[in-house]
């Protein structure tokens, strides 16, 4: 007998690695790209959860979408990387910096 | 079946123009892309004329179970983004044209983020909230991205797209959330079943803070803003434009779908989060735009103070606050409209400086222009009788009304305040005189929609009582 | 049993999370979240989520994974300086991140959802096809969400294309009917200049 | 009635228009024309509408004329309440806005900005108008607004100069803190009253009287005088009372006939008549009326001061009027709003009166503003001389003319009163107007007397101004000589006013006064023996001495009080004694004050600190975006993180 908090625990400490990763990470653009996918599955466990301890299918059925759209958007963010290597032949993360004020 | 398909008429006329546009355009080889401009406006007028007509035949139901609402309130605002981004391509296609950026995908990805806002407004579930932001994001975060050879505009849209990211990803933790705890994801089953005593467990903190940052994030409110300075200034104008018109409208209707009508009974506790936001929003928004050099990055600023000040309408949690926070999203995104209108105008065929000294004189190059630059620049200042001030008015007043007395105050503080920037750039068209003002070039297009614009803010400003009780009406007062 | 399931996957997955904000090389960082979508499947198993787990890593692991390594290998990006500073940022970085854990593992834990609140579910009976059960409400109740999210794919479709297609659809052939009507002044171009040598600095 | 109201309104708002958009196609004279035209035209009719309502006692106008918004239940309409108190205003308004368009044509005759200048006068009339015949609420914070924008237009009016772009937005901004809570205000009338109707919030004032509301935590406030505070901040805005008068000194930047527009008949007074207007709800708190009288007091005393040490002539007139608005403020505080109003109708024809002479002084000199560069040209200009001196004496209240009714009147209003601000307000006006006869005296006899300062190429083409300049002067002494005589008896008989005024029975000054006046002739015999005449006379006296007798005295006083103050009494002698004092005292104090206090804290410290303030704290926060992504995010997150356990600690409290 596992109990939900378990699972929502775990999908919690998901989601605040991924988050801890999107500052720490100061260089590379990539694994920020990454900690993204990290938080997205932190999601996705924590709908499954639900869903199973609800026996309610619609958290799956949310699930199957957000692992669409992620699907989506991982292939409209690393266009945008290829993009912005092009122009400024750098994804470190410092380097993009222009814009502010 | 009929009814079913014509609920969602916009949607599919939207989707099918985009499609058509993409077709013809890739294989006509129109160097000025005049087919595809034109096949888009008519597909945006088709369904805005499905939204007219066959809307309200069906409104008050709910189609393709649950999944979309058609209510008064979405008929209104969907048929406002419609008119906003028929008004944004005619003001986008000044700009890109002589610049040779127009291409099919602009348009197509265009008719996709008035797609997801369609599809956004008339959300009846957390699923369909979730897609509506995210076919809209996508499309923009690709929009921004468009126009690759400046280096600014990558950034601009990495920019975006991480920290949207990272926003859908709260949203969509604070909507599992909601979902676990509830073990439904239709709104109107959440609104009626939900108790206020329920949405006082401490969990309910964590789901609504995570949902209003989402909702924040879209309308970029502190401290979900950071992107907002950035991409409006990297970004191509006519996608900047894009960016502060159309998705505000839906990020309101998305804060009321959410917060209004599916978490009404955590009023008492997302209103105070909203007050929070609100407040830092105006702070914010306001003081930074005063040190502002370029034109894009102070409206940039203005839009955060603007967003906070709707924000008020939303926290008044009232069918009067609904109402005025409507009000003041549409008014808000007509001027903003117009302003950017006005960006373009000034840009001309010529290299875009963005500089506020672009202004300089204004008023002796193009006397007209310049007294529709007044007219919206007054109006967002929030100078009676134009329709900002009517915007101010509805929320200050539902704000009073619901015991805010301290927060009204601080309101109508801040924009004391923000009455400033403006006026400068109002001191500048009409008092300083330029030394290398270019005389202004417009299309007929241009002239005519940016008149018009102009006009209808002082129309909605002498009656703002049509638009109000328009929006009244919508909310079901 | 299951307990001890789980505890085995949940370890390897957060020892894959804390690898892939922590590795120095974006190729590893990719393997280790992939370690961590395949120990998420196994999770999903318990849960009793068959299909989506199958989903995830076919779509995860299979398509978007493979399009992260094509991406890193193709930008083919200097790996020194990407982890410079990195040990500078790690205090305050973990201080908030263990701030926002401690507070929603208190919001989340047991205190609130544990056995009491929700107990746990009987298991589906062995004939339960959680695929057939997805699917017919995926093209009933969920129709009109498939539709948006097939636009979406659709999008990004677009996107993907209209970024990063290069945009010199000029094809290089000869173009002989050209070559024939070219005239001498539109290719050569005199000019006068000044002698290479200044006259005062002789032999320089 | 409601034809005649939309004509009044209407006629110059189309001169304006006609002036501003056609303006270079129909000409000087085609511009003009329209503007004066039209303000003519409502000027007539607002004649005859004082006519029906005043003399002959018609029953008060009042109807929604058009049909704004309608929003739920509430309704926002254009509506005119003509009562005898809106009468008496637009028959001020529009007949010195008149006055004012005639002048115009000499005095703006050479500037390029001739029609846009006609058009914005021709505006502000019209915004004026508005704004004192409305029967709501938010047609008079339109007319308000309204006013305030075109000052901003008219003062920034010679944009080419930086100062007076700078005056521009100093009174823009000044304005808009006032109207901050101006707005306020009427937010919270809307929220209790449920309405914006004028008639309908003061049938219900009484019902709301009771009412408390918390503003901070746990202290109730009466609605009704947080309503009146609010509202008599924006009043504060408008007609320039202290700490927010610091725009009107400076709006002397723009054109002289602006400053007659703006300082005498409307803008500045519109605060004082919003006040008279709201006295239906004034009288329902003391508090209130404590705050307005105390305002008043300060300005009208510690202004009238700061009037000695200017040099500039249109300065000094500008701080006469702060005074004198402070004058009308604390009849207001005193309950005395007809009173009031009658100081405001007299000042508005003596000041408007000492602004066009110093204008025509000001074109006779070409464009020469400093005192020290005048004098002695009483030889030169007979018309203006003597009608400035008819305005100095009406100003300082020389017995029988306008000011000395109404100024009297004042000071015996603050002497009625019972609230405790009026024995420090009786004291502050007794000897204001010890002051207020020095200044406007100085400034007599330094422009008019004495010792010929002039530059050499300004006495070349000095004469007199041509007559479109003189006749309105002389229009304009007319009724300030006679103005006090025939109106006195009206306003003192009590119910000048019925119906426009409510008064509260305990506070009942104005009965007093009602009590103790028999007639004008009486009350002119009765002035010659009380105090004010006698300080007035003293103050003339005092500046005869020092500007015409011995001009080297306040040089000498200004360079050695600080040292030599015993021994200049000694050289003097006990006569001096007095005087020397008096005044050597009160003129430094005023140096004093307008170097340390306005200028430094409130010019320095309140306005231009805070906007540099402002523009520091921006910078500050502007750093916080620093263009990395990860400290974007960082914020995000952070937010978040506060938001959380704020809002998770505070769970308990909701």
């Amino acid at each position: 007998m596992i109990p939900l908090s378990h699972y929502l625990v775990l999908a919690a400490l998901l989601f605040c690695l991924s988050v801890a990763g999107m500052f720490i990470n100061r260089k590379n653009l990539i694994v920020l790209l990454m900690c993204i996918e990290l938080m997205l599955l932190a999601v996705n466990l924590n709908f499954v959860a639900f869903a199973h301890y609800h026996h309610d299918l619609a958290g799956q059925i949310f699930v199957f979408f957000i692992l669409a759209v992620a699907a989506a958007e991982s292939a409209i963010g690393l266009a945008i990387l290829v993009v912005l290597f092009r122009n400024r032949r750098s994804i470190n993360v410092d380097d993009i910096g222009a814009l502010k004020g | 079946m009929f009814y079913m398909l014509s609920a969602a008429s916009p949607e599919i006329v939207v989707l099918v123009t985009a499609c058509l546009v993409l077709l013809v355009d890739s294989s006509l080889r129109d160097r000025g892309h005049a087919a595809a401009y034109w096949l888009a406006q008519a597909g945006l007028l088709l369904a805005l004329i499905g939204c007219a007509l066959l809307l309200p035949r069906v409104a008050g139901l709910r189609w393709f179970f649950g999944m979309v609402v058609i209510d008064p309130l979405a008929v209104v605002l969907k048929s406002f983004v419609l008119v906003l981004v028929i008004v944004a391509l005619i003001y986008g296609r000044e700009y890109l044209r002589p610049r040779r950026w127009l291409s099919g995908e602009y348009f197509a990805l265009t008719l996709m983020v008035a797609l997801g806002a369609l599809v956004l407004i008339s959300a009846g579930s957390l699923l369909m909230v979730y897609l509506g932001l995210e076919l809209m994001s996508l499309s923009l975060y690709a929009l921004v991205a468009l126009h690759r050879d400046a280096p600014a505009t990558s950034e601009a849209a990495m920019k975006y797209f991480v920290l949207g990211a990272l926003a859908s990803g709260m949203l969509l933790y604070g909507m599992s959330l909601v979902y676990g705890v509830t073990g439904t994801l239709d709104l109107q089953t959440l609104a009626r079943t939900l108790t206020a005593a329920q949405t006082g467990q401490p969990v309910w903190v964590l789901a609504l803070v995570l949902i209003i940052a989402g909702v924040a994030f879209k309308l970029g409110t502190v401290p979900f803003h950071m992107w907002v300075p950035d991409v409006y200034q990297g970004a191509a104008t006519p996608v900047t434009l894009l960016v502060s018109t159309a998705p505000k409208i839906a990020a309101y209707a998305m804060a009321m779908r959410l917060l209004a009508m599916g978490l009404s009974a955590g009023a008492a506790q997302w209103s105070p989060i909203l007050i929070v936001l609100a407040v830092a929003s105006m702070a914010l928004g306001n003081l930074v735009a005063i040190a502002q050099s370029d034109i894009k990055r102070m409206l940039a600023y203005s839009t955060i103070a603007h967003m906070g000040f709707l924000l008020l309408g939303v926290l008044a949690a009232s069918p009067a606050g609904y109402a005025g926070a409507m009000f003041y999203s549409i008014v808000y995104a007509l001027m903003s409209l117009g302003a950017f209108g006005v960006v373009i105008l000034l840009a001309g065929a010529g290299p875009e400086t963005d500089r506020l000294d672009e202004f300089t004189g204004l008023g002796r190059r193009s006397p007209w222009f310049a007294l529709v630059a007044l007219i919206l620049f007054f109006s967002l200042a929030g100078v009676p009788p134009f329709a900002g001030f009517w915007a101010k008015w509805f929320v200050i007043k539902e704000l009073i009304h619901s015991g805010h007395v301290v927060v009204a105050a601080l309101a109508v503080f801040f924009s004391v305040i923000g009455a400033y920037y403006y006026l400068r750039i109002i001191r500048l068209m009409y008092f300083d005189v330029g030394e290398a003002a270019r005389p202004l070039a417009a299309d007929g297009d241009l002239s005519l929609a940016l008149s018009v614009n102009g006009l209808a803010i002082l129309a909605i400003g002498v009656m703002p009582g049509v638009l109000m009780s328009t929006c009244l009406r919508a909310i079901g007062h | 049993m299951e307990l001890g399931i789980f505890y085995t996957l949940a370890a390897v997955v957060l020892f894959a999370a804390v690898m892939v904000i922590t590795v120095r090389n974006p190729v590893h960082a990719v393997l280790f979240l992939v370690l961590a979508f395949l120990g998420s499947a196994g999770l999903w198993l318990l849960l009793e989520a068959e299909f989506l787990a199958i989903a995830l890593v076919l779509v995860y692991v299979g398509a978007v994974m493979v399009l992260f390594l094509f991406v890193v290998m193709m930008l083919d990006i200097n790996l020194v300086p990407l982890r410079e500073g990195f040990a500078r940022y790690l205090p305050a970085g973990a201080a908030v991140a263990l701030a926002l854990a401690s507070v929603m593992g208190f919001l989340l834990g047991p205190r609130y959802f544990g056995l009491a609140q929700f107990p746990a579910p009987r298991r589906m009976p062995a004939d339960y096809s959680n695929t057939t059960a997805l699917g017919r409400l995926l093209y009933t109740y969920y129709l009109y969400p498939f539709e948006v999210a097939a636009v979406i794919l659709l999008v990004a479709i677009i996107a993907a294309i209209a970024l990063t297609q290069r945009a010199r659809r000029r094809i290089k052939t000869e173009r002989p009917e050209r070559q024939i009507h070219v005239r001498r002044q539109d290719r050569v171009r005199l000019v006068s200049m000044p002698a290479e040598k200044p006259a005062g600095e002789g032999g320089a | 009635m409601g034809a005649y109201c939309s004509a009044i309104v209407l006629a110059p708002l189309i001169g304006a228009l006609i002036a501003g958009l056609f303006g270079r196609q129909i000409g000087r004279a085609g511009a003009h024309t329209a503007a004066i035209g039209g303000v003519a035209v409502s000027t007539a009719l607002s004649l005859i509408v004082f006519k029906q309502i005043v003399i002959d006692g018609a029953p008060a106008y009042n109807a929604a004329w058009y049909e704004w918004a309608q929003a739920g239940s509430l309704q926002f309409s254009l509506g005119f309440l003509i009562d005898r108190l809106s009468a008496t205003m637009m028959a001020v308004v529009s007949f010195v806005s008149l006055m004012v368009h005639i002048y115009t044509i000499g005095y703006m005759a050479d500037d390029p900005g001739y029609q846009r200048f006609f058009s914005y006068i021709a505006l502000f009339t019209f915004s004026m108008l508005m704004l004192v015949m409305s029967n709501n609420f938010l047609q008079l914070f339109f007319g308000w607004e309204a006013v305030g924008l075109v000052s901003y237009l008219l003062i920034g009016f010679w944009f080419k100069k930086p100062t007076a772009i700078y005056a521009s937005l100093k009174a823009f901004l000044a304005n808009r803190v006032g109207d901050f809570g101006f707005l306020l205000g009427i937010a919270l009338i809307l929220a209790y009253f449920g309405t914006l109707d004028y008639h309908e919030v003061f049938a219900n004032a009484r019902h709301v009287a009771g009412a408390t509301i918390t503003v901070w935590h746990g202290r109730p406030w009466p609605v009704v005088t947080l309503i009146c505070l609010l509202l008599f901040v924006g009043a504060m805005g408008k007609s320039a009372q202290m700490p927010l008068h610091v725009w009107l000194p400076d709006s002397m930047e723009g054109p002289t006939p602006i400053s007659a527009l703006i300082h005498a008949a409307t803008m500045v007074t519109a605060g004082i008549f919003m006040v008279a207007r709201m006295s239906p709800l004034y009288e329902l708190s003391d508090t209130a009326l404590n705050v307005v009288m105390t305002i008043g007091a300060l300005t009208a005393f510690l202004m009238g001061l700061l009037g000695l040490v200017q040099n500039d002539i249109k300065r000094v007139i500008a701080y006469s009027t702060l005074s004198q608005l402070g004058y009308m403020t604390v009849a207001l505080g005193a309950s005395a709003y007809g009173v009031a109003i009658f100081h405001l109708v007299t000042h508005a024809f003596f000041k408007a009166l000492l602004f066009l002479a110093a204008g025509s002084v000001i074109i006779g000199l070409h464009h020469e503003q400093d005192m020290r560069h005048m004098g002695g040209l009483y030889k030169y200009m007979p018309v203006t001389w003597i009608t400035s001196l008819i305005g100095a004496l009406a100003l300082m209240g020389f017995p029988g003319l306008a000011g000395f009714y109404s100024k009297d009147a004042i000071i015996e209003a603050v002497h009625a009163s019972a609230l405790p601000a009026a024995h420090w307000a009786y004291l502050a006006v007794l000897f204001g107007v010890f002051f207020t006869a020095l200044y406007s005296f100085r400034l007599f006899f330094m422009v008019f007397h004495g010792r010929e300062r002039l530059e050499p190429h300004a006495r070349e083409h000095l004469h007199e101004s041509p007559a479109v300049v003189t006749v309105p002067l002389l229009l304009l002494a007319l009724p300030s000589v006679v103005a006090g005589y025939v109106m006195a008896p009206a306003v003192f008989s009590g119910d000048f006013f019925a119906g426009a005024i409510v008064v509260n029975e305990s506070h009942d000054a104005m009965h007093r006064i009602a009590e103790e006046f028999h007639g004008s002739g009486a009350m002119l015999l009765h002035g010659l023996t009380a105090a004010p005449t006698w300080l007035a006379l003293a103050g003339v006296a005092v500046a005869w001495v020092f500007y015409l007798r011995r001009p080297e005295w306040p040089a000498l006083l200004a360079r050695r009080l600080s040292l030599l103050y015993w021994a200049l009494l000694n050289k003097y002698g006990f006569d001096g004694f007095n005087e020397i004092v008096f005044a050597g005292g009160a003129r430094a104090s005023g140096q004093l004050l307008w170097r340390a206090g306005d200028r430094g804290v409130i010019d320095g410290l309140a306005v231009n600190g805070s906007a540099r303030a402002v523009g520091w704290l921006a910078r500050q926060v502007r750093r916080v975006q620093s263009g990395y992504l990860y400290h974007y995010a960082f914020v995000m997150i952070l937010g978040m993180l506060l938001l959380l356990v704020y809002f998770t600690h505070g769970l308990g409290r909701w």
